[in-house]
């Protein structure tokens, strides 16, 4: 039996996951540590934990993420791109396009049938439609961002944000508060604005279905929905894992094709 | 771009939408107020232009006509030249082209279009213009670089003195559409004989790439005849720029407007001379009972806007000026820079000059309007030299006893981005408040108009001047 | 007769009670998201630690970002006026008052008379804002109020140019990745804050005295930071707090709109 | 090849400091539309302003707006420190809006900050247009820039001289073109890291060392093994760099290799060479006006696409990175086309838009180059 690991060091989250013969034995999902080899540890720890093996069993761990050059036990790093597009694809056979909302970053990309990557975006801009923008809007709302997600829905007004900096935006959002405005109608400018400027990094890939979207803000409807409307396509959701875990996945089938290539 | 709008020819509906406006109050007063109740986001933009009584008409059957050339452009057998405001129309209609003016349709489909045109803005990042570009142009470009426009048969822009984004978003347009590109170009320097020289020597090759583009030579009895409505037309306008001296100011904020749109959709073409004649013998009624053109009648504060004067959608900076009783003497975009025009006598070869006796003298006097016209005048140079910015600003202001300098911009406006915190220490020094507003005339995701409205009052009432 | 101020921020909300020009009493709250609540709370604490009631009262002004919501508010005044006010009322020689609030920094010259000559905001993305101090704060893990004393422990000069606050994190998480100690990162963020604060002030012309008003002023990394950026003594606001200046501005145009009936 | 390295990563360099000593005057220029064969001939240094090495922007805000790309910024950041205190002159271009912008800054900046401002201050209006009445417009500005620094500093500069000059720098065009040469084997000995160096140092240091020390280094590269690493051959183009980092992040972990580059510093010096018999402005003029490959020369994409694919062609080039400064939309939008027209064509493109000045976005930048390596077949 191939025991294989894929090991994702974010700027906010990291995850491992593990994985036997193509299917998940275990994974787990920790807030990073300022100290990313800490944070590398803790979360293989967990995993490992969860699926009741220890280290020596993993033949092969790819890391991936901010700290993957910081990571001990890993035989080889792969860029975050590659391995979300390798994993969406695991996730979602004929996904085509990913949209990867992170926590500091926002990536599209499309990949071929084999989770190869074709094209992809980054946004260098301002970190407004990044995850950090949602989380740190909510703080001002002092809701969740899963809270956050489902304003739009209730939304009669949507406000329109100063939406190309993080920190403005956050200021406007303040006056509205302030101004009385209800909350389900700035949580809804709040997700436009943030859908707004992934599906300008979107389209500049020029996007094929099936999409996907990986990374926490997959879960909030407002953006989702919203993001729909922006592309004409729809987004699918995947059942098979957490989606916030596909740069994991990808990092693990990664691990195992290098055994395979042995 | 939302696949939807893909669906929507941009140009027809603004067309559309203008030919109703304009139609809306042939109707009986009852009528036309019954009929508001069903469209109430554009009450307020609607009222402003009614209110403005017949120019506010004339500005819109101008509009409307303004679009229906461009629909029937082609049918009719006319080329199509994308352009932009600094590029005076009046050669256009003398080779028979219908000049497409980006910046001005963008303005206007801000005012027409709830939530104005930010998708086709968004459209032009999304295949390849940076995010930072010239929104003014990113707006209506975007449609026609979407397709859903009529097509462009060729460009014509300035460089520089324009900002660089504006020339840049041309130039990005001609490569994308691959369609033939012509820029007007400037030197840093104006009013001496080098420069004018250059002006001349450019614009004959302008001419050129139109009658090579056209297949037809220019026509010089019909460039003489559109000349001497440009004649007319400066008059009116030197008529209607000196009273911005007179207090109260006469003239309704929503006149920059006009002269702006007009100049830059319509020089030499009677229907701006019918708004013109309009908006002068209403404003002599106003100016005859020494009233304001502001709404409330009343006049609080005089402010020269230093550089643009229109913000992004809804009017409502407009409408902002009229409710605090703040009257706008006008804008970098409203001046004229006629030779008999009280300011351009302040300043040493900042003026042009009409002749039509012959054909260089007609070719001569439309090459130097053209090198007069706003931003590729004034801020073509380094701001502190003779007859650049800090000049026309502080000599406008001061003639139309302006009490405080506003600066309106976009993001993209590299050209004075790179210099307006220097020249507004300047203008402080000579004892004038400056505010530097930082949103984006066409696109309010940049910094939100409460935002905006916020740091006005502020300014005005910490600085005393309300 | 009393009066108050009531100055609700985007990070906190203060008030102050004055009889006769004396401060009788004062209270700081961290905001709620409804600020009609916070200034209620906050109000109502201050009266309670005077011994006095709503009703005793005879102006409140308010400012700040939440000015307009501030239940039974006579008035309203921008913060630059009141922190302008507040800090020539504590200080009559002062020329300039530097003020860093949660979303913006915002430096103001002052007239002998109190008057506000000139005030310039920071630019846009400009990461000279309490939010800016906040969120390095959390990325690092340290709690705000230590910040100062921490980077006074710093022994290697490090860099940190992004303007963008997300960024500037970004840069701060590469910096603990590469192992930096977290006193150097902190004492490189107060530099680059500080002489972006200064350049603000700069551009409208240093005149002294020049104070610190706002809560970032009891950030010591801050203040002696930007002390060396204009290279001259911030004066201290001789014991007063820095963050209540603004709510003592407005409690001042109180006290005078109660004077004139 | 020790000495460009040197030169490349400092602004007051070896043999700046050598020249001052000698009592000899320096020119400082901002942009390739300036021939230093004019400076040279009046016995003066020529020099490229650079912003390397800044440690903060608050002189650069001060002055420019928020808008403005940051290489600008950080030309009057470093000159606001004092850095560029060597320069007895500066030239001007209005190369694009934020770098003629430098002008009034730099000047205003002067009156704030004590001597940063350079004796001489001119400015040369170079125009947009390279045909007809352009060109002649531009030979009247060279031979007008030319009285004002016999003016200034009290020189005659004869015809012969500038023939002389041009031979010099014709003979460092002439030695970087073979330098290139070496790119465009199949395992190249030498990394884009250092041939960039070499030709940002070519813009900084006189041109007789620069000739000797690219001599020297050229026979030591005849005799060097190829480079390790099975390595992916890329072009980096766009907006305006010095930066001999970024070639490094790049080419790090030797999984890319640079193996040619459009870039403003960079080798573009290379090649052409110019007349030394007849008018020599006549013939300055038309090689730097009309050899420009800048977008700020509106409306000539056509010619610039052209150029891009024969080099990609003639270098072998299997990837090309299209990067932008921030609020540089000349480079960032002509990026937009060039990727939907090198894509079309199968050449894989990565744009970057990024900050001029310390490389503190390591980790995103990295993040994307990584990314692209690894789906480049």
């Amino acid at each position: 039996m191939t025991v294989v690991a894929g090991c994702d060091v974010g700027s906010l989250t990291s995850k491992t996951v593990i994985m036997r013969s193509g299917r998940i034995l275990g994974n787990a999902i920790i807030k990073s540590k300022p100290n990313p080899v800490e944070s590398a540890q803790t979360v293989m720890q967990a995993a490992l934990a969860a699926c009741g093996i220890n280290m020596a069993d993993i033949l092969c761990c790819i890391g991936t993420g901010y700290g993957r050059n910081n990571i001990p036990f890993v035989s080889d790093v792969k860029s975050e791109i590659s391995c979300h597009g390798k994993g969406a694809q695991w996730l979602l056979p004929s996904a085509r396009t990913v949209i990867d909302i992170g926590g500091q970053d926002c990536k599209t990309i499309r990949i071929d049938n084999a989770g190869q990557v074709v094209r992809f975006a980054a946004n260098d801009k301002c970190a407004s439609g990044t995850g950090r923008f949602l989380e740190v809007m909510s703080g001002v709302l002092d809701i969740s961002v899963d809270e956050l997600g489902n304003l739009s829905a209730r939304a009669t007004a949507p406000v329109t944000l100063a939406s190309n900096c993080t920190v403005w935006a956050q200021a406007d959002v303040i006056k509205f508060v302030n101004s009385g405005c209800p909350l389900a109608d700035i949580g809804a400018g709040i997700n436009t604005a943030m859908a707004k400027r992934v599906a300008i990094l979107a389209n500049s890939v020029k996007p094929e279905s099936d999409i996907i979207m990986t990374g926490g803000v997959a879960k909030n409807k407002g953006v989702v929905s919203t993001l729909e409307k922006l592309l004409g396509h729809q987004i699918k959701k995947s059942r098979k894992a957490d989606p916030q875990i596909a740069g994991a996945i990808g990092a693990a089938l990664f691990a195992l094709e290098t055994i395979n290539s042995r | 771009m939302r696949p939807e709008l893909m669906q929507y020819n941009y140009d027809w509906m603004m067309a559309k939408t203008l030919e109703a406006a304009a139609r809306f109050p042939l109707g009986t007063p009852t009528e036309t107020r019954l009929a508001l109740k069903y469209m109430p986001y554009y009450q307020s933009i609607a009222d402003t232009f009614y209110t403005a009584g017949d120019p506010g008409m004339q500005l819109l059957n101008l509009l409307s006509e303004y679009y229906t050339n461009i629909l029937k452009a082609h049918e009719s057998g006319k080329k199509i030249a994308a352009t932009t405001f600094c590029q005076s129309p009046a050669i256009f209609y003398a080779m028979d082209v219908v000049p497409v003016t980006f910046e001005v349709l963008t303005a206007l489909g801000g005012l027409v279009w709830k939530r104005g045109l930010f998708d086709y803005m968004d459209y032009c990042c999304e295949i390849g213009m940076t995010e930072t570009s010239c929104s003014s142009q990113r707006g209506a470009m975007g449609a026609y670089l979407a397709g859903l426009g009529e097509e462009i048969d060729f460009v014509v822009c300035d460089t520089p003195g324009v900002c660089d984004t504006n020339a840049n978003a041309f130039s990005f347009a001609a490569a994308y559409l691959d369609k033939p590109f012509f820029q007007l170009n400037y030197p840093s320097s104006l009013g001496d004989a080098r420069s004018e020289q250059y002006h001349l020597d450019d614009y004959k090759a302008l001419v050129s790439f139109l009658e090579n583009h056209t297949g037809q030579k220019l026509d010089y009895d019909r460039l003489a005849s559109i000349l001497t409505a440009v004649e007319e037309q400066d008059n009116l306008i030197a008529e209607l720029e000196d009273m911005f001296m007179l207090e109260p100011v006469p003239l309704p904020p929503i006149f920059n407007l006009a002269l702006y749109t007009g100049r830059f959709t319509f020089c030499g073409h009677p229907a701006f001379t019918r708004l013109l004649t309009s908006m002068r013998d209403w404003a002599w009624k106003r100016a005859k009972q020494g009233c304001s053109g502001l709404k409330s009648g009343q006049e609080n504060l005089r402010v020269y806007m230093c550089y643009i004067d229109h913000y992004t959608v809804d009017m409502n900076f407009w409408n902002y000026l009229d409710e605090r009783g703040i009257a706008n003497v006008g804008s970098i975009l409203t001046r004229n820079f006629r030779d008999f025009n009280t300011y351009t006598r302040e300043f040493e070869g900042a003026g042009y000059s009409l002749d039509v006796s012959s054909k260089d003298a007609m070719l001569n006097s439309i090459a130097q309007l053209n090198s007069r016209l706003p931003m590729v005048r004034s801020i073509r140079g380094p701001y502190d030299q003779p007859n650049m910015w800090l000049e026309e600003t502080l000599a406008i202001t001061k003639l139309c006893r302006a009490r405080c300098v506003i600066y309106n911009g976009t993001p993209g406006c590299r050209n004075t981005w790179g210099m307006v915190k220097p020249f507004a220490r300047e203008i402080e020094n000579q004892g004038y408040p400056v505010h530097i507003m930082y949103g984006d005339a066409f696109d309010d995701r940049v910094e939100s108009w409460e935002s905006t409205r916020e740091r006005l009052d502020e300014f005005f009432q910490v600085r005393g001047l309300l | 007769m009393i009066v108050a101020g009531c100055d609700i921020g985007s990070l906190t909300a203060k008030a102050i009670l004055l009889e006769n020009d004396e401060i009788i009493s004062s209270a700081v709250i961290r905001t709620k998201s409804r600020p009609a609540a916070s200034a209620r709370e906050v109000i109502q604490t201050a009266l309670m630690r005077a011994g006095s009631k709503l009703e005793d009262i005879a102006c409140l002004v308010g400012t700040g970002y939440g000015r307009n919501q501030i239940p039974a508010v006579d008035r309203v005044e921008s913060e630059i006026s009141c922190h302008a006010k507040g800090a020539h009322h504590l200080m009559p020689t002062v020329r300039m008052v530097i003020d860093i609030g949660g979303q913006d920094a915002k430096a103001m010259r002052i007239e002998e008379g109190g008057a506000v000559a000139q005030y310039r905001y920071n630019d846009k993305c400009a990461s000279g804002t309490g939010r800016f101090l906040e969120i390095m704060a959390e990325a690092l893990e340290i709690p705000l109020a230590e910040m100062g004393a921490i980077a006074d422990q710093a022994t290697e000069k490090l860099v940190i140019t992004s303007q963008c606050v997300i960024f500037a994190e970004t840069e701060v998480i590469s910096l603990v990745n590469a192992g930096k100690q977290t006193a150097d990162i902190l004492n490189a963020l107060h530099r680059a804050m500080a002489k972006r604060v200064a350049a603000l002030a700069r551009s409208i012309g240093v005149a002294q005295d020049v104070v610190m008003t706002g809560g970032v002023a009891k950030n010591k990394g801050i203040y002696t930071a930007l002390g060396k950026a204009l290279n001259l003594k911030i004066k201290s606001l001789n014991g007063n707090d820095p963050q209540l200046i603004g709510a003592l501005g407005a409690a001042l145009c109180a006290r005078e709109h109660a004077d004139n009936g | 090849m020790q000495a460009f390295l040197n030169a490349a990563n400092q602004i007051e360099n070896h043999a700046i400091k050598a020249w001052k000593q000698r009592g000899k005057m320096i020119v400082g220029y901002t942009c390739s539309h300036m021939p230093p064969e004019i400076l040279h001939a009046a016995g003066i240094l020529p020099v490229r302003l650079r912003g390397i090495q800044t440690e903060g922007m608050e002189i650069g805000d001060a002055y420019f707006g928020p808008f403005i790309c940051s290489f600008p910024k950080c030309l009057l950041q470093q000159a606001g420190m004092g850095q560029y205190a060597f320069l007895d002159g500066v030239v001007i271009i209005p190369g694009c809006d934020a770098m003629r912008r430098l002008d009034e800054c730099w000047r205003k900046a002067g009156n704030d900050h004590e001597n940063i401002l350079p004796g001489w201050f001119d400015y040369l209006d170079v125009p947009h247009k390279s045909e007809g009445h352009g060109l002649r417009w531009y030979q009247r500005e060279l031979r007008n820039f030319l009285t004002r620094i016999e003016q200034y500093f009290g020189v005659t500069v004869t015809d012969d001289a500038l023939h002389e000059s041009i031979d010099t720098y014709n003979r460092g065009r002439q030695l970087l073109q073979s330098l290139l040469e070496f790119r465009k084997l199949d395992n190249t000995v030498v990394s884009g890291h250092d041939v960039f160096a070499a030709s940002v140092a070519a813009s900084v240091l006189p041109r007789e060392e620069f000739n000797r020390q690219i001599e020297k280094w050229l026979t030591e590269l005849a005799i060097k093994k190829p480079l390790a690493g099975n390595t992916k051959r890329l072009m980096v183009v766009g907006s305006i760099s010095d930066e001999i980092d970024l070639f490094h992040l790049i080419e790090s972990e030797s999984q890319a290799l640079v193996v040619a580059e459009n870039l403003c510093f960079g080798v573009r010096q290379a090649g052409g060479q110019i007349a030394t018999n007849g008018d020599p402005i006549t013939a300055l003029a038309s090689h730097y006006l009309t050899t420009s490959v800048c977008p700020r020369m509106f409306g000539k994409y056509k010619e610039r696409l052209a150029l891009l694919k024969e080099t990609i062609a003639r270098y072998q080039v299997q990837g090309v990175i299209l990067q932008n400064i921030r609020f540089c939309d000349l480079h960032g939008s002509e990026n937009g086309l060039f990727e939907r027209d090198l894509e079309a064509i199968g050449i894989p493109c990565l744009r970057i838009e990024r900050e001029y000045g310390p490389l503190t976005e390591t980790g995103r930048i990295k993040l994307r180059i990584d990314a692209f390596l690894e789906n480049i077949d």
